[in-house]
C-alpha cells in the first residue's frame, strides 16, 4: 500500500514556495542559495514521484540525478560569486549591490 | 595567274603590316617599366621592319614583272593606235576576267597586269561591303619600292638624327619654364620611332587600298601620323599649333573626300575600284567597280541623249565586256553628270587638304616644326605626295571639268609657293615652300592630262626632295638647330658631302640638263613631261594658255630660290663665325642615305619618257587617256592624247632648260658672286617683299575670314550660353531652392516633430520605467513570482471548467 | 497504516517544516541546518519512492558536499560571530501572501487531478498495469533497487527499456522470486505494447553523463578561479 | 521451522518465529519489530562495546606508553573503567555558554551520534544479517558518514569560541577533503566484485583467503588508502586536528561537557568501529574465515539452521577482524605524532587522491587486461564471476533480475558470462 503521488506532489509544492519566498526575503545571498537548492529539491521530488507512479520509469531518476549534480556545480559557482561579492562589498547583504539599478 | 596574285598581294601585304608590328612593339618597349632610354633598340627594329618591306616589296616588283614578263618595258614606240591598243590590253588585263576566247581573239600577250581583291571583311551593311582590299597595279609597286626605300633611307637617317633623344633627361632650349629655365623630359627616340613605324604602316596601306574607303581609313591614319610627328616637340607651343592647324586644314579637306565618298556610294553602291570578284558555290559572281562602271572598257563616258546623265556599265556580257543596261532593266544604274562632277571635286579636295594645294596650302610651312627626318619623309616624299597618288588612282573618275580644276589649283599652287619660296630664309621653310610649289606641278600635270607625268613628277620628287630635307637635316644638326640660312655659309669645307649631295639635289629639282644629249637629272625629265603635256593643252585650248606660261616662268623661279639655298648655305664666307667654328660633318647613318638618295635623285628617271620609270607607271594609265579627250563635242576642254604631248617634247623641254639656267644664273650673281646686293632688292621692291613674306597673307586672309568670325561665333555662342541657357538652369535651380526650403520647414516641422515625439516619448517612459529597475536581486525574484501567479490565477479565472 | 505510511507522513513532517523554517529563519547558519534536515528527510522520501541510489546521492551530495559548502561560504562571508541580515517585516508579509497564493493554486492544481477513484489517474496509470511492474520494481517492502539499471542506463545501456522482459503471466502472482526488470514496460492499454522482437538499443544517458563530467570539471576550475581573494573594496 | 531459517530479513524471521510460537503479525507489524530490534542492537553494540573499547584503547595506550593503564574499578585489569567514566560524565553538569547559540549547541552531539548510527544501516554483520540489505549499500553508509561533518561544524560554530571554530572549520575541510579518497579506495573492491550492494561484496569473497579482495593487487594499496583516509575521517590521531589539545584548547569540544561531551565521544568510536568494519566487508572477505569452511557449509545445506548456525559463526569472525582493525587504530594513534594541518591537506590533496584514483583506474583496467591476455580475470582464487552463491540468496539479495546481473558482469568483468 503506497501513499497516492498527491501527497508526494503537495509535498514539492511546499518545498517550492519555501524556495520562492527564501528567494523573496533573504537579504542574504547565501540564503537566496539555499532558496535556490529547496526549488531544485522540489522539483527532484516530482521527478522522482512520476518515476514512481508513471510509465516515466527510469528516466525521472536519471533526470533527477543530473539536477542534483547541475545543483552541486551552481552551488559551488554560486558561492565563488558570493564570496567575490564579499569580498567587493564587505557584506553579503545582496541589497548593497544595486549598482545595475537604472 | 591566280598564283602570281597571291603572291604579290602577299609580298606587299608583309611589306605592309611589318611596320605595324614594329610600332605595336616599339609602343610596348616603350611603355616597358624600365625601358632603356639610352639603346637604339626600336630604331634598329623599325629599321628592320622597313628595310625588310623594301626587300618585299621589291621581290613583289620582280615577281610582277616576271609575271606579265615585262610586258611594261616592252610597250614601246608612242603610236596612237598601239599606245591605246596597249593601254588597252593594260585596261583589259586590269579589268580582264579571265575570258580566253576574247584573250585569243584581241592580242598576243593576255597577261593580267592588275590583280585586285579582298585581304578581309571589315563590315557589310546592306549591300554596302567595307573591306581591306588590294589593288596591284605597276603604280602601286612603284609607289611601294619608292615609299619603302625612302623611309629606309630616313629611318637610318634618323637613327642619327634622333641620337640626341637618346637621353633620360633631355633639355629642350627652346621650351622655357616659368621659372626661367629650359624644359626637362626624358628622351623619346622610341616614341620617334614607333610613330614612325605607324606612318609606314598607314601610307603603305593607302597605298595598297583597293577601295576608295579603305583609302579614306589610312587617309586619316596618315593625318594622325602627321600631327603626332609635327608635334612631337608637343611642349613647343609652335609645334603644338601647328600640329593643330594641319589637322584642322586637312579635316577641312576631308570634309569634300566624304561627300565624296557619300556621293559614290549613293550612286554607285560600291567603293572598290576594281570589279569584285565574289565565289559562291561554283558561280563566278563579278560585279562592277568604280572604273568600270565609269568608263567601262573603251575609257568613253556613255551620256545621255541630254548629256545630263551618265550612264553607268554595271552589265557583264559573255566577253567580258561591260554594257549599260536596259531602260527597263531593274540593275540600271545613272549619275547625274553635275553630280559626278561634285563627286570629283570632293575627293579632290580631300587630295588638296592633304597635299597643300592652293587654297589650304599654309599647313605645310608650319609643319616644318616637326623633326627633319619627319619634314622629309612626310611632308615632302609620300604623305602630301599621297593627295597625288589619289589624284592619280582616281583618275577615271574626273571629268574635263574636274581636271581643269585640278589644273588651276596646281598651276596656282606651283606659283605661290615658288614666289613665297625666293623670300624664305629658313632652310626647311624654302624646302617646304618648293615641295608645295613641285606638287602643284605634279596636279597640274594631272589636271592638263598627263597622267604619268604627274605621277612620273611624284616619284622623281619624292627622290630628291627628301634628299634636299635630309641634307637641310644634316647641315641643322651639323649647326646646332640653327635653321636661318642668314646666318649659315661657308659650310661646303665643313660638311662637303652634305654640301656635295645637296647640290645634286638642288640640280635635280632646278631640272638641269646637258642640252642635246639625253643626260639630265631626274628633275629634268619630270618637269619637261609635265610642261609638255601643259604645252600641247594650251596648243588645244588655247584659252587655258597660263596653264604653260606659269608653269615655266615657275620652273625658273624654282631653279633660281633653289640655287639661293644653296649658295646662301654652303658658299660665301661664314655670316656667324661663332656657329660656324662649330659646324661638323654629320655621321656616317646620316650622311650614308644622303648618298644613296644623291644617286636616285640624279638617275632615277633615266631616258625620260622612254626610260623605264615612265613607261612603267604608264603602262598602268586608265584606259583613254593615251588618246585623249575631244571636248569640242562635249563643249569641254579637251586633252591630249599621247601623240600631241610627244610632239611638243622637244619645245617645252627647252624652254624649261633655258628658264632653269636662267634662274640659275640669276641667283648666281645676286647670293654666288654677290654682283647685285640681295639687301638692295629687297629695299627697291619692300612692298613685293614683305607681300611674299606674308605668304601672300594667306594666313591674315584665313585669319580674317575664319578664325576671326569663328571668334565671334564662338563668343556670341558663350554669350547665349551665359545669359540664356545659364539663366534658365539657375532660375530651375532657384525654385529648386525654394522648393527645398519649403520641404525643410515641413522636414523639421511635421517628420522631426513626429519623430521626436516617439524619441520623447520613449525616453520618458525609460525615465519612468528604470525607477523599476532598482538592480535587488530579491525584488526582481518576487516579480518573476507576483507574476507568475497573476498568469495562473488569469488562467483559472479565464479557463473553462470541464 | 503500516511502516512506511508511517515513515511517510514522519518525513514529510520532517521535510515541510524544515522547509518553511528555512524560510522563516533569519539566522543563516539555523537556516542551513533546517535546510539539513529537509533535503536529509527528502533523501528518505526518495527511499520511501523506491529511488534509493537517488536518495542516497541526494544524501552524498547534498547534505555532505554542498550544504557544507554553503556553511563555509556562510561562516566566510560572516561579520561577526551569529550575524543575521534582517529583511524588512514588509518584504516578509508581500512574499508570505505570495507564496500561500502561489500554495493555493498549486495544491488546488494537484488535488484538482482524479489520482484515484473510479476513471482517475491512478485508475488507469499508477494502479493499472503499471503498478505490477512497480510492484516487483519499485516496491520499497524489497528496497527497490534502481543501482544497476541507473548504471547501465549511463553507460547507454536501458535495461528498463531495451531487455524486452515482459511479465510472464503467472509470474505476477509470486512477485518476489519473479526476476522483474526495474521500470519494464509491460502490457497496459495505451501506454507502449511490448514489441515482439528485441528493438535496437537506445542510446541511453551516456552523452549526457559525459557532458556533466566535464561541466563539472570546467565549474570546479572555474569556480576556483572566481573564489581567489582579490584587491578588496576601497571603503 | 524451516521458514526460520529460510528467513532473507529479521522482518521475515520474527514474522516466522511469532508464528512458531504462536502469536502470528502482519509484516508490517514484524517488520516494525524489526526495525526496533536493529536499533536495540546497534544502540547496544556500542553501548558496551564502546565502552570495551575505550578499555581496550587506555590498555593499549598504557601498555605502549610503558604504563598499566586502569587496574582498579571491577577485578584486576579494571574492566568496569568505562562504565565508571559513564557514569560519572553523566553526572556532571550540562553547561551551554553564555554566548553560544543555545538550541545548535544542543542539537549538534545528536547530529553526529545520529549520522554515525545511522551508518551502520547497510553495513552487514554476516550473510544477510544486515539491517536494511541495500543494493546502494556502500554508497548510502559514505553518503551518511559524510553527515557526521556537520554535526561537528555545528558543534564548532555554536559554541561561540575561536578554539571550537578553529577546529570545526579544519574538521570540516580535513573530512571533505579526505572523503575522496577514502570514496575512490572503497569503490576498487566495488568495481571487482561489481556491485554496490556490501552484502554480495562480502559473499562475493567467501571461500577461501585467496578470495579476499586484499590479494587483489590493486585493492592490496587501496586498503591501505582506504584505511589512512578511515583514520582521518574519524578524527583519530594523527589526523585528530579538531580536538589538537596542544594548539586549540579541545578543538569544536571545547566547550562541551558531560553528556554531550561523552556522546561525541560514543559516536567517534562507532564510526571507527564502522569504518573497520567497512574495510572488513570491502577487503577482509566480511564474515568468511579465511579456509572456505563455512562457504563449503553453506552450500552443502543452504538453508535450515546449519547455514543460520554458519552465519553465526561468520559473525563471530567478522567481529573479530573488525576489531582487530579498531585495535590498529588505537596503536597507530598512541604511536605517531600528530600531523600539521596543512600537512595534512597536502597528504590528502597531493599524494592520496593521486595515489586513489590511479588505483581505482588500475582497477577498472585489470580484468579486462587480464581477460585479454589470459582468459581469466583474476590471478589468484576463482573469477570473480564464478564464486557467487546459490540462486535463492540471490533473490534476497538483488531483485535486479537476472539478465541485468548478466549485463552487469559483462560490463563489469569483460568476458564472465552470468555466474547464476
Amino acid at each position: 500500500m503506497q501513499p497516492t503521488p498527491d501527497k508526494f506532489l503537495f509535498i514539492s509544492a511546499v518545498l517550492f514556495v519555501c524556495g520562492v519566498v527564501c528567494m523573496t526575503t533573504k537579504r542574504n545571498g547565501i540564503g537566496i542559495l539555499m532558496g535556490v537548492e529547496l526549488v531544485l529539491n522540489a522539483a527532484n521530488l516530482n521527478f522522482i514521484t512520476f518515476s514512481r507512479f508513471t510509465p516515466l520509469g527510469l528516466d525521472g531518476q536519471v533526470f533527477s540525478l543530473f539536477v542534483i549534480v547541475l545543483a552541486a556545480a551552481e552551488a559551488a559557482v554560486a558561492l565563488a560569486i558570493a564570496l567575490n561579492f564579499y569580498n567587493n562589498h564587505l557584506t553579503i547583504d545582496v541589497d548593497r549591490g544595486d549598482e545595475l539599478h537604472g | 595567274m591566280e598564283s602570281l596574285g597571291n603572291k604579290l598581294s602577299t609580298l606587299l601585304a608583309i611589306a605592309w603590316l611589318l611596320p605595324l608590328f614594329g610600332f605595336v612593339v616599339e609602343v610596348f618597349a616603350m611603355s616597358w617599366p624600365n625601358a632603356n632610354r639610352k639603346s637604339k633598340a626600336a630604331a634598329y627594329f623599325a629599321i628592320f621592319c622597313i628595310g625588310f618591306g623594301f626587300v618585299c616589296s621589291s621581290i613583289a616588283f620582280y615577281e610582277w614583272g616576271e609575271g606579265t614578263d615585262w610586258a611594261a618595258f616592252k610597250a614601246v614606240d608612242h603610236g596612237h593606235s598601239e599606245v591605246a591598243n596597249a593601254a588597252e590590253h593594260g585596261e583589259h588585263a586590269a579589268t580582264g576576267h579571265d575570258d580566253h576566247e576574247h584573250k585569243a581573239a584581241t592580242h598576243e600577250t593576255p597577261k593580267r597586269t592588275v590583280f585586285s581583291g579582298t585581304f578581309y571583311n571589315l563590315a557589310q551593311f546592306g549591300n554596302l561591303k567595307l573591306s581591306l582590299d588590294y589593288y596591284i597595279d605597276s603604280l602601286t609597286l612603284a609607289m611601294f619600292v619608292m615609299v619603302t626605300l625612302i623611309a629606309t633611307c630616313i629611318h637610318i637617317f634618323a637613327t642619327g638624327y634622333m641620337a640626341e633623344e637618346l637621353v633620360d633627361d633631355y633639355v629642350d632650349h627652346q621650351v622655357h619654364t616659368h621659372d626661367g629655365g629650359h624644359f626637362h623630359r626624358p628622351g623619346r627616340f622610341y616614341k620617334f620611332f614607333s610613330y614612325m613605324s605607324l606612318f609606314c604602316f598607314a601610307m603603305l596601306g593607302l597605298v595598297l587600298a583597293g577601295n576608295i574607303f579603305q583609302v579614306f581609313i589610312f587617309w586619316e591614319l596618315v593625318g594622325i601620323c602627321s600631327y603626332l610627328l609635327i608635334g612631337f616637340y608637343v611642349e613647343r607651343h609652335s609645334a603644338s599649333t601647328a600640329a593643330n592647324k594641319a589637322f584642322i586644314v586637312n579635316r577641312v579637306g576631308d570634309f569634300g573626300f566624304i561627300i565624296g565618298l557619300m556621293i559614290l556610294w549613293t550612286s554607285f553602291g560600291t567603293f572598290s575600284f576594281d570589279d569584285q570578284h565574289e565565289v559562291d558555290g561554283n558561280v563566278n559572281k563579278v560585279t562592277a567597280g568604280l572604273f568600270t562602271m565609269v568608263r567601262g572598257h573603251d575609257g568613253h563616258l556613255d551620256r545621255s541623249s541630254d548629256g545630263q546623265t551618265v550612264l553607268l556599265k554595271n552589265e557583264q556580257d559573255v566577253n567580258g565586256e561591260w554594257h549599260v543596261r536596259k531602260e527597263s532593266d531593274p540593275g540600271r544604274k545613272t549619275i547625274t553628270y553635275t553630280l559626278l562632277i561634285v563627286a570629283g571635286l570632293g575627293v579632290f579636295g580631300g587630295c588638296v587638304g592633304k597635299s597643300a594645294q592652293f587654297p589650304l596650302q599654309t599647313w605645310l610651312p608650319d609643319a616644318m616644326e616637326g623633326p627633319t627626318p619627319v619634314s622629309a619623309l612626310v611632308h615632302s616624299a609620300t604623305m602630301v605626295a599621297a593627295g597625288v597618288y589619289l589624284a592619280g588612282r582616281f583618275y577615271p573618275m574626273f571629268v574635263p571639268e574636274v581636271l581643269l580644276t585640278i589644273a588651276y589649283v596646281g598651276c596656282i599652287t606651283a606659283f605661290v609657293g615658288a614666289t613665297i619660296a625666293i623670300v624664305a630664309t629658313d632652310i626647311k621653310k624654302v624646302l617646304a615652300y618648293s615641295t608645295i610649289s613641285q606638287l602643284g606641278y605634279m596636279m597640274l600635270g594631272l589636271g592638263v592630262g598627263g597622267w604619268g607625268a604627274g605621277l612620273f613628277h611624284l616619284v622623281t620628287h619624292a627622290c630628291f626632295k627628301s634628299l634636299m630635307f635630309l641634307c637641310s637635316g644634316s647641315v641643322i644638326a651639323g649647326c646646332h638647330h640653327e635653321q636661318e640660312m642668314t646666318k649659315m655659309g661657308g659650310l661646303l669645307r665643313k660638311m662637303p658631302i652634305t654640301a656635295l649631295t645637296m647640290l645634286v639635289g638642288v640640280m635635280a629639282i632646278a631640272g638641269l640638263a646637258i642640252p642635246g644629249t639625253s643626260i639630265a637629272f631626274s628633275g629634268y625629265h619630270s618637269k619637261d613631261a609635265i610642261l609638255a603635256t601643259a604645252l600641247a593643252y594650251t596648243k588645244l585650248n588655247p584659252i587655258h594658255f597660263l596653264l604653260f606660261l606659269v608653269p615655266l616662268l615657275t620652273a625658273g623661279i624654282t631653279s633660281f630660290y633653289m640655287f639661293r639655298l644653296w649658295f646662301y648655305t654652303f658658299l660665301g664666307k661664314p655670316r656667324d663665325q661663332h656657329l660656324h667654328e662649330h659646324v661638323h660633318e654629320s655621321p656616317w647613318e646620316m650622311t650614308g642615305p644622303l648618298l644613296l638618295l644623291a644617286v636616285l635623285a640624279a638617275g632615277c628617271a633615266i631616258g625620260g619618257e622612254d626610260g623605264k620609270l615612265f613607261k612603267m607607271l604608264t603602262f598602268s594609265e586608265p584606259v583613254g587617256v593615251g588618246q585623249g579627250v575631244d571636248g569640242a563635242a562635249a563643249h569641254t576642254v579637251s586633252l591630249p592624247g599621247h601623240a600631241a604631248i610627244h610632239a611638243s617634247h622637244s619645245t617645252a623641254g627647252s624652254a624649261a632648260l633655258l628658264a632653269a639656267f636662267i634662274g640659275m644664273s640669276i641667283s648666281y650673281l645676286v647670293y654666288g658672286k654677290g654682283v647685285i646686293n640681295p639687301a638692295d632688292i629687297k629695299r627697291q621692291a619692300a612692298s613685293v617683299h614683305a607681300f611674299l613674306a606674308n605668304k601672300w597673307g594667306f594666313d591674315d586672309l584665313y585669319d580674317v575670314m575664319f578664325v576671326k568670325p569663328a571668334h565671334v561665333v564662338a563668343k556670341f555662342a558663350a554669350a547665349i550660353d551665359k545669359f540664356v541657357f545659364d539663366e534658365i538652369l539657375h532660375t530651375f535651380v532657384r525654385m529648386g531652392i525654394a522648393v527645398s526650403k519649403w520641404d525643410r520647414k515641413f522636414d523639421e516641422g511635421v517628420i522631426d516633430g513626429i519623430v521626436n515625439l516617439m524619441g520623447n516619448s520613449t525616453y520618458s517612459l525609460g525615465i519612468s520605467l528604470r525607477n523599476v529597475q532598482t538592480g535587488k536581486i530579491r525584488q526582481y525574484v518576487t516579480f518573476i513570482a507576483v507574476s507568475v501567479v497573476t498568469l495562473f490565477v488569469l488562467l483559472f479565472a479565464l479557463y473553462p471548467k470541464g | 497504516m503500516t511502516a512506511e505510511i508511517i515513515l511517510f507522513w514522519l518525513f514529510a513532517f520532517l521535510t515541510c517544516a524544515g522547509a518553511i523554517m528555512v524560510a522563516a529563519s533569519q539566522n543563516v547558519v539555523r537556516m542551513a541546518f533546517s535546510l539539513v534536515l529537509t533535503l536529509g528527510s527528502t533523501a528518505v522520501l526518495f527511499l520511501l519512492l523506491g529511488a534509493d541510489f537517488v536518495g542516497a546521492t541526494q544524501l552524498l551530495v547534498y547534505v555532505g558536499g554542498t550544504l557544507v559548502l554553503l556553511v563555509f561560504g556562510v561562516m566566510l562571508t560572516a561579520t561577526g560571530p551569529f550575524t543575521r541580515i534582517k529583511s524588512s517585516p514588509a518584504d516578509a508579509i508581500l512574499s508570505g501572501l505570495i507564496g500561500v497564493v502561489f500554495l493555493f493554486i498549486v495544491a488546488s492544481t494537484v488535488t484538482a487531478v482524479n489520482w484515484d477513484g473510479e476513471n482517475g489517474i491512478d485508475q488507469k496509470i499508477a494502479m493499472g498495469a503499471h503498478a505490477k511492474a512497480v510492484e516487483g520494481g519499485f516496491n520499497p517492502t524489497q528496497q527497490g533497487n534502481t543501482t544497476r539499471p541507473l548504471g547501465l542506463s549511463f553507460l547507454s545501456l536501458r535495461a528498463d527499456r531495451d531487455l524486452k522482459l515482459d511479465l510472464p503471466k503467472e509470474s505476477s502472482a509470486e512477485t518476489n522470486t519473479a526476476p522483474v526488470v526495474p521500470g519494464v514496460s509491460v502490457v497496459m492499454p495505451g501506454v507502449m505494447p511490448p514489441p515482439k522482437s528485441p528493438v535496437p538499443l537506445s542510446t541511453g544517458y551516456l552523452l549526457p553523463f559525459e557532458i556533466v563530467s566535464v561541466h563539472l570539471l570546467v565549474v570546479l576550475v572555474g569556480a576556483a578561479y572566481l573564489a581567489r581573494t582579490k584587491r578588496r573594496a576601497t571603503t | 521451522m524451516d521458514t526460520l531459517f529460510a528467513a532473507n530479513s529479521l522482518a521475515e524471521f520474527f514474522q516466522a518465529l511469532l508464528a512458531l510460537v504462536g502469536f502470528p503479525v502482519s509484516a508490517p507489524i514484524a517488520h516494525v519489530i524489526a526495525v526496533v530490534t536493529h536499533v536495540a542492537l546497534v544502540v547496544g553494540w556500542f553501548g558496551l562495546p564502546a565502552g570495551l573499547f575505550i578499555w581496550a584503547e587506555r590498555k593499549i595506550s598504557a601498555r605502549i606508553q610503558d604504563r598499566l593503564g586502569p587496574t582498579r574499578v571491577g577485578g584486576k585489569f579494571g574492566w568496569l573503567q568505562s562504565l565508571a567514566d559513564g557514569v560519572k560524565l553523566i553526572q556532571k553538569e550540562d553547561l551551554v555558554p553564555k554566548d553560544a547559540d543555545g538550541l545548535m549547541f544542543r542539537m549538534a552531539p545528536y547530529i553526529v551520534v545520529v549520522a554515525s548510527l545511522a551508518a551502520y544501516l547497510a553495513l552487514p554483520f554476516s550473510d544477510g544479517w544486515t539491517a536494511v540489505a541495500l543494493d546502494t549499500g556502500l554508497f548510502l553508509t559514505l553518503a551518511v558518514l559524510s553527515l557526521e561533518v556537520l554535526g561537528v561544524i555545528l558543534a564548532g560554530y555554536s559554541s561561540g569560541s575561536k578554539w571550537a571554530l578553529f577546529g570545526a572549520i579544519r574538521e570540516s575541510a580535513q573530512m571533505v577533503s579526505y572523503e575522496i579518497p577514502m570514496a575512490l579506495c572503497a569503490l576498487c573492491p566495488i568495481v571487482t566484485a561489481g556491485t554496490l550492494n556490501l552484502n554480495e561484496v562480502a559473499l562475493l569473497q567467501s571461500g577461501g583467503v585467496w578470495n579476499w579482495n586484499i590479494l587483489h593487487p590493486f585493492n592490496f594499496f587501496a586498503f591501505f588508502v582506504y584505511f589512512t583516509c578511515a583514520t582521518a575521517s574519524c578524527k583519530r590521531a594523527p589526523f585528530d586536528l579538531a580536538e589538537a589539545e596542544s594548539e586549540l584548547v579541545a578543538g569544536f569540544l571545547t566547550e562541551y561537557s558531560g553528556f554531550r561531551w561523552s556522546l561525541f565521544f560514543l559516536a567517534e568510536y562507532a564510526s571507527m568501529f564502522l569504518v573497520s568494519g567497512l574495510a572488513t566487508v570491502l577487503f577482509l572477505g566480511g564474515w568468511d574465515d579465511g579456509l572456505g569452511v563455512l562457504a563449503s557449509i553453506k552450500t552443502a545445506s543452504p538453508n535450515g539452521a546449519v547455514s543460520f548456525l554458519a552465519n553465526a559463526i561468520g559473525l563471530l569472525f567478522f567481529l573479530v577482524k573488525a576489531s582487530v582493525l579498531v585495535c590498529v587504530q588505537i596503536w597507530v594513534r598512541w604511536t605517531l605524532p600528530r600531523l600539521r594541518i596543512d600537512q595534512v591537506m597536502t597528504t590528502c590533496l597531493k599524494y592520496l587522491i593521486p595515489i586513489s584514483c590511479f588505483l581505482f583506474a588500475g582497477t577498472v583496467a585489470y580484468p579486462l587486461v587480464l581477460a585479454t591476455m589470459s582468459g581469466k580475470t583474476s590471478i589468484i582464487g576463482q573469477p570473480a564471476g564464478e564464486r557467487l552463491v546459490q540462486p535463492k540468496k540471490a533473490a534476497g539479495v538483488s531483485n535486479a533480475g537476472a539478465t541485468t546481473e548478466s549485463h552487469l558482469r559483462i560490463t563489469a568483468t569483460g568476458t564472465e558470462g552470468s555466474g547464476r
